[in-house]
């Protein structure tokens, strides 16, 4: 049967595990991949299955593991890399902006890096430092990178696919504290493009933007308004380089007003982009400046704090009152 | 009771210069006749898993003072090290050995109690963690990873400090410069360029103190270590590097980070690397003075690399049971790193029964107190989100902090909740 | 004299000279900071006379450069480190944003980490990859960090002054293509607060928003539209964080238009939350959407090409034009 | 006439089965029982900064096969790896190594003039280029850093090619998979990682083809060639590390980077590393031949460091005159590579002055070609901003390019200076 109710790690896992089987030259490479099957098991049985050459637990050092996979992409392979945890894709960086990234335009096209970065990544989980981070922006601000992060199951399966089978580098957002919750994944599906933003529920009055595991919040907020008489459209972003600004503009010219919701810190984080640009595109539409409800110039607070940093409900529901106030 | 350098070895060494004097006089502890009176010293055995080879210095493999049967065995490179310790500085590692594993027991209960998010334990380290954390002088600066909580204990950090971050309050917050006892650092690898770097300094300020970093064989992979090592040698820092073999890093075995032990990495950065018996404390204790006063000396970092076993989960969160077998443990369990020592004590000093029941009182006196404070510890108050992320104080989160104030007074109806 | 024409490069030696001088705790580290003096002569004659153990040339590993000055801020030095080149930052990009910029916090203030990173940026000069990067918002996102970046002598000399004394890190950046451009340092003077923008130019119809090397650029702009019967202000924002959104918005309610200049890429740059922010705060006033200028969303180009990706005169021009044509 | 594996060595090499076989037996080569005429064969003499010491491999520290003078020495380990070595073969080395220098003349003259932004000289670095690059097969993959010119010339990369990015056309731009020679790479050491990944895929794809990395001694101290000695040595990679210690990272000499020689660093990571003179391109063509044969036999990676001394500026943006000494270049003159070699050819083999008349003439030739290339180089189209920044194309990009072709269009009346 192609259609199947999974939880995120799960569709990430049979997605893996269909690229394993389709591809010989697909690898999946990380920290405790292998017999462990991730901190997450979300590569529960696939060394197993495909053996150690396929599957590969790595060095603790996740410079190497990207500068390998890399090297290994040059070779015709295409590694798909897991980093443990947002906060530990750092001492990969270097590799990432300045190899990784640029190599193809470098080589004027003439060598192509087809290496996947998985990250889990943001917070909600009661995790302690490092584990709850939200760097999206860091990578998208750098050509040659694209960055995408799904927010349900359908989307954890293909988009990873479509990643999977794209020639250029990607970096695949986990929304990690969403990885249990389940949805109907058609594997047989036709999937939209990867980088095109999807309106996720329709509404005349605000739109809400967001990607990852701030989709569900902003459900969550539009249908608690809805109580209150505010229709509210929710725009689930999917892809943050490239950013679907149509889709969004569209939604705004419509509804004519925008709130931007992104667990990673306000300050440059990636609502300030759409922010610029939606503000730019739809200058006379706007009746409200564009909000945005996110993060806060801190570090990632400690697990007990977390609930106050995260954007949630009344945050945004807050942010939609402000809007509608102008 | 204890034994602090800052008391035994180090008194001597305090007499004597500061670093760069007497390099090639080793230490006053080396010509010290005392010997233990009924340490029968024989020909050390080795674990099976290793052929005997040479260091770079000439000793054999694997540095063991104490048989896992807790039989004294002579080394004559290290012995000189620890002939000076009394039988009450050996009940005094024993206690640093039990109450820290006690305490560690304490924070697995607690963790499954929900009371902590989230426990690293340390059993099965306790030899290496108190060998090599007794082996530091006051003056001595630590850098811990994020399981060092028997070195914690030996430089007498409040136990309780290092349940925190792992109960959400906060990220570490202890005063690091209390006991000269840096935060727990769990990007992995980080911290040992810290320690060089506090490494360099001490030298520059003309001290005879010395740095401890610890690390695991996992993070010897990491970048960072390697161009630690570099600094440490280019800059003749005063630095221990201090890796606790636990044969694991999480699901991986340590053939996944090096093929070779791993002591023998710091040769081909131009300094000793040496690997002790990571379950014996005495040896642990003997090997970090050793390699503290090199350092104290102007001799520059040494690598120790303590081999020992991580005898429970990565951390609470980890189920080992996927990745490897039980008889693994079992094997481990005989090479117990406390019941080695007090085999010892039991049968080679007067130490009575009275001794163990009273320590067994004293940690769980400890495992009590722990129990409470972290029950009673507070959540820290919604502010703190924006407390100290700067010293000198951001515009933007002055602004941010106003408007989430006012964000919860909006909210007034509804209590306050901000716990301090 | 306290009053001295001097170029960029030299202001940042003196003001590098009295740090040392001034205080016993200032340490400048870098590769070929020593006897070369730095590849740009920044720091030309400093170890000759502070010796080898204040002015100290660092094994090739930028890693180990910011960490173990972290090692020696914890010990009591102030290390003032350089970075040879933009786009060499990245190999120590982990130590900076998961170690500097957590450490006090991670403390409670128990512990304070005055390292100044000094990184001479931007494109201009003709070199090859990774040496004309502008990589500011990368560090400007983290919490933590502070980024600041001078156009002239003056500020290159107090600004510096400042960040060593901050107990705070602080990244300095310093506009590579101006090392050799002239002007007035009082070393006697009283400076303004480190992070306060200045209007380096007063005008009624639009206000410029620029940093470090492009300063010049909208200045030059801004007389040339003189010529054309427009009035630009220039601002000189001096501090990318925390940005000072208030001089913005008071110029901004004046002009009632704002285009941002700044050489990094346009997406997620800096720009994009100068707009954001300044379109929340001015929305009644702004009689344009605030337009930016700046780099492509494309790897810097081979030096043949970088006239045409960098904005000039012709780009800052143009988007004047457009957005007074709202 | 040249020295190419592909037609010598590898011509027997390709007869072998493939990867993990004959481990014992250590190559053809070695059971050649053509011996070189004339070659006096002696002990080494060797450079006195280094006194004599036992690699792990038990050689002498410094292989050298060729004196400075030109003369032959016997070396037990290595002779075999280049006693098929002909005459003419020998001269096709010294043709490379000419060329080399010629064509890097000219690009420093070219810089000079304005054609190009920068150029970093190879100078004194022909041995270890040109006896490493030729010991490559066609089949196998060289990762450089951005100056083995010398290498590209033996891997047949039109040198012409190697100029785009100094003139700022271009950041490299050739096809790295026409000559198996990747792009140059300026971020130090990270090209390591990707000879590293690349090493594993060969080996996964089952062929006996090899890598060999290039860097510097500098670079020894990134983590990044750290992290790849620990991946290389885990996975039992065919690589070789040849790091050209030209004993100078721009300003700062090879102690800033590391206190001991640099190719003991491979024995702490469980794999040989050897010092072989630089400056002699027959030890390099050996030395280099053992590493890859090891390597493709499945015995792993090996370290190579080729002992050399970069003769002119860091690049033409450096002034040496800062930092050392004319008298160090002086000495190393009397070592030069191409002096050396042509020293044997004419005592040892019947080369004639013939030989390096038309050798002048050729490399005049390749001289005013490269000359005629690079003032020909058109500027690229400004469209080319846009160009090849994703394989798969990116909204964004479209967005902007369509905006810039805009731009540009409204200065229709000014000349459209597109270049190409
Ligand atoms: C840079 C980084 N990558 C990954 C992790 C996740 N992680 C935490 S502990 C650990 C294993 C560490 O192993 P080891 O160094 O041997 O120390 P041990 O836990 O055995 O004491 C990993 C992979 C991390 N904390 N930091
Ligand atoms: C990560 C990084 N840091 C700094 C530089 C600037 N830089 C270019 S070459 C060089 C020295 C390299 O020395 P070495 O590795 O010995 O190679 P050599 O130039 O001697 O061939 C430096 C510091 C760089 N390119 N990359
Ligand atoms: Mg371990
Ligand atoms: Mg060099």
């Amino acid at each position: 049967m192609a259609v199947k109710k999974l939880p995120i790690a799960k569709a990430i896992n049979e997605s893996l595990r269909t690229a394993l089987e389709n591809d010989p030259k697909v690898l999946v490479m990380g920290e405790d991949v292998g017999k462990l099957g991730g901190v997450f098991r979300v590569t529960d049985g696939l060394q197993k299955d495909f053996g150690e050459e396929r599957v590969i637990d790595t060095p603790l050092a996740e410079s190497g593991i990207v500068g390998t996979a890399i090297g290994l992409a040059l070779r015709g392979y295409r590694p798909v890399v897991e980093i443990q945890f947002d906060g530990f894709v750092f001492p990969a960086y270097d590799q990432i902006v300045t190899q990784l990234a640029k190599m193809h335009a470098r080589a004027l096209g003439k060598v192509k890096v087809p290496v996947v970065i998985r990250i889990p990544y943001g917070g909600g989980i009661g995790a302690v430092e490092h584990h709850s981070e939200s760097p999206e922006a860091l990578f998208a601000h750098v050509a040659g990178l694209k960055v995408v992060s799904p927010s349900n199951a359908s989307d954890a399966y293909w988009m990873l696919q479509q990643a999977i089978q794209s020639d250029d580098p990607v970096i695949y957002f986990e929304p990690k504290r969403r990885y249990w919750d389940k949805s109907e994944v058609d594997t047989e599906a036709v999937p939209g493009a990867l980088h095109r933003a999807v309106v996720a529920r329709e509404g005349a009055d605000l739109t809400l933007a967001a990607y990852g595991p701030m989709v569900k919040v902003c459900m969550e907020a539009a249908a608690a308004a809805e109580e209150e008489g505010k229709s509210l459209e929710v725009v689930d972003l999917r892809s943050i380089s490239p950013m679907d600004f149509d889709t969004v503009q569209r939604s705004v010219e419509k509804t004519r007003r925008l709130v931007v919701v992104h667990e990673a810190p306000v300050f440059l984080g990636s609502g300030a982009e759409l922010a610029a640009r939606i503000t730019e595109r739809c200058f006379y539409h706007l009746e409200a400046p564009v909000l945005r409800v996110g993060g806060y110039h801190a570090p990632y607070p400690p697990a007990r704090l977390e609930d106050e940093y995260l954007p949630g409900l009344d945050r945004v529901l807050d942010a939609v009152d402000r809007s509608l106030a102008y | 009771m204890t034994v602090d350098s800052a008391d035994s070895t180090a008194a001597a060494q305090q007499a004597q210069p500061p670093r760069k004097r007497a390099a090639a006089k080793k230490t006053a502890a080396k010509k010290a006749t005392h010997t233990k009176k009924a340490a029968a010293k024989k020909s050390p055995k080795r674990s099976p898993e290793t052929a005997p080879r040479e260091t770079p210095q000439g000793q054999s493999e694997l540095v063991q003072l104490l048989t896992p049967e807790g039989e004294r065995v002579a080394n004559p490179e290290f012995d000189a090290y620890v002939d000076a310790v009394t039988d009450d500085e050996l009940r005094g590692l024993y206690r640093d050995m039990v109450m820290s594993r006690r305490f560690d027991a304490e924070a697995v209960t607690l963790q499954r109690q929900g009371e902590l998010g989230l426990w690293p334990s340390l059993l099965g380290q306790e030899a290496a963690q108190v060998g090599s954390g007794r082996a530091t002088r006051r003056d001595d600066y630590v850098f811990p990873t994020y399981r060092e909580h028997g070195v914690a204990w030996c430089r007498g950090v409040d136990p309780t400090n290092l349940l925190g971050m792992f109960r959400g309050v906060n990220n570490g917050g202890w005063d690091p410069g209390s006991n000269n006892f840096h935060l727990y650092t769990i990007v992995i690898g980080s911290q040992t360029l810290h320690a060089t770097g506090y490494a360099m300094g001490a030298a520059k300020d003309g001290t005879d103190s010395a740095v401890i970093a610890y690390f695991g064989d996992g993070a010897s992979s990491q970048g960072d270590v390697a161009e630690s090592f570099t600094f440490a040698a280019v800059y003749n820092a005063p630095v221990v590097f201090f890796c606790q073999n636990n044969q694991w890093a999480i699901s991986e075995p340590t053939e996944r980070q090096t093929r070779v032990p791993l002591y023998q990495r710091a040769q081909g950065y131009g300094f000793p690397g040496v690997r002790v018996d990571g379950n014996d404390v005495l040896a642990c204790l003997a090997v970090t003075r050793w390699a503290l006063e090199r350092a104290r000396r102007g001799e520059g970092p040494t690598l120790v690399e303590a081999f020992t076993y991580r005898m429970g989960a990565h951390t609470t969160s980890d189920d080992p049971t996927r990745y490897r077998a039980d008889d693994e443990r079992a094997s481990w369990e005989a090479k117990d790193p406390i019941e080695r020592l007090r085999a010892y004590l039991a049968s080679q000093t007067d130490t009575d029964e009275g001794f163990f029941a009273e320590l067994d009182a004293e940690s769980e006196a400890l495992g009590k107190r722990v129990r409470e404070v972290v029950r009673a510890m507070p959540d820290p108050g919604h502010m703190a989100i924006f407390e100290n992320v700067y010293a000198d104080g951001h515009a933007l989160v002055d602004e941010e902090r106003a408007q989430f104030a006012a964000y919860q007074a909006s909210f007034a109806d509804e209590p306050a909740g901000e716990g301090v």
